[in-house]
């Protein structure tokens, strides 16, 4: 399966990476996304993740064609 | 007009009133263009507004500037759902959010919410929960320049 | 402008921002003027402000016109001790309060409250407090007009 | 003593004064004010009343040339 996978504001800015996809034989979580895409960075507490555009956890499933989106907490307002 | 051309991007009942902008916001102007063209005079009794502005002064530096960053589909899905959920939560005539994006100055308007309605206790109850939803919630994210350089904010302020 | 003679009569550190207008309400317009002249961009956050307009069905009937008696110095003095409290109960920068008199007719703006402040809780709950003080306290009286007479309005609206 | 007194609203188209004046050797209370200028009318329940601009009560006393309002609920706003 083939996921899109974006960065935002800080983690940006701090892993280097804005967007990127990746394919994987298996199921994955969001957690296995992250881990496939920033080489195992460590996940800094309060990240937050989406997918397809709306709040998911860690653990949740990905499908095939989801994008996942990792971000840190909003400030906007 | 700017305006017009903002509100005429919804096509009733099949978008949300929620604008994400990159230009300059009025939100006194906007409020009224689009409460003129969306909403009947006499049919409410009560409308509740809030702007927030991008203040020259934070957590103890002066700002000198700042840019919103946001995941444009999923902030504009956000914004869209929460004025469904608003607008199913109270008994409203209408509400709105229009939010900044992009390079800002102090004094620059960030973001207007608006809530009309019959009686003064929904539309004050509506227009805060859709701040306190926007601070808590929508997929924006400041960085602000200071004297000292640039820093993103960490925190949603009050 | 109608506004810069409004505004005009205020006095800084004399008069409070509360005035009474027997001539038509353009509450947003006011509001901005007001904005405009009196506080200074980037020094404040948060702006909350409500609007109440006169509705064209009260009680089961249409209204057809109203007109709001008062008693002048009474509602003065009530206006600017409000806004006395509300300054010294909260944070803020400044308030405003705009109230019609005299003849309407549905849709017209009847009464203009805001408030400003460095964060958004302290100009929405005075925003707030301000409205449900004026409805609970200040002295107006609404009369309305319907297809069956003129009647006085004996409570107090939500 | 010398009291100015004024009727709002639905009080006064009722009782037909808008503001007369009295005159009073003994000291009074907003209430005896009523009985003076309302040949004793009945005190509607929820009357309100005001000393010079101020909201007061019915046994309230009235000093010289104080100005005493009576009027019904408000519904400004």
């Amino acid at each position: 399966m083939s996921i899109e996978v974006k960065f935002f504001a800080s983690l940006r800015e701090t892993l280097g990476i804005e967007s990127t996809s990746i394919t994987s034989s298996a199921g994955l979580t969001v957690r296995e996304v992250w881990d496939s895409t920033t080489d195992s960075a460590a996940y800094p507490v309060n990240t937050l993740c989406a997918i397809n555009m709306d709040y998911a956890h860690q653990d949740d499933a990905v499908k095939d064609g989801d994008e996942v989106a990792f971000f840190p907490p909003v400030t906007g307002g | 007009m700017v305006m017009k051309s903002l509100f005429s991007r919804r096509s009733p009942g099949v978008n949300m009133p929620a604008f994400l902008l990159e230009h300059t916001l009025n939100p006194l102007q906007e409020l009224e263009q689009y409460q003129n063209t969306h909403l009947t005079a006499g049919s409410y009794g009560a409308t509740a507004s809030f702007t927030g502005t991008m203040r020259d002064f934070n957590a103890g530096d002066n700002v000198q500037q700042m840019t919103l960053e946001h995941y444009p589909e999923m902030t504009q899905k956000f914004l869209d759902q929460l004025c469904n959920e608003v607008m199913s939560k109270w008994s409203l005539v209408d509400c709105l959010i229009i939010h900044r994006f992009g390079t800002m100055k102090p004094g620059d308007a960030i973001v207007l919410t608006a809530a009309w309605s019959a009686h003064r206790k929904e539309a004050f109850s509506a227009c805060r929960y859709l701040m306190e939803e926007l601070k808590a919630r929508a997929p924006f994210w400041k960085k602000e320049t200071t004297g000292k350089g640039q820093r993103w904010v960490h925190e949603a302020g009050d």
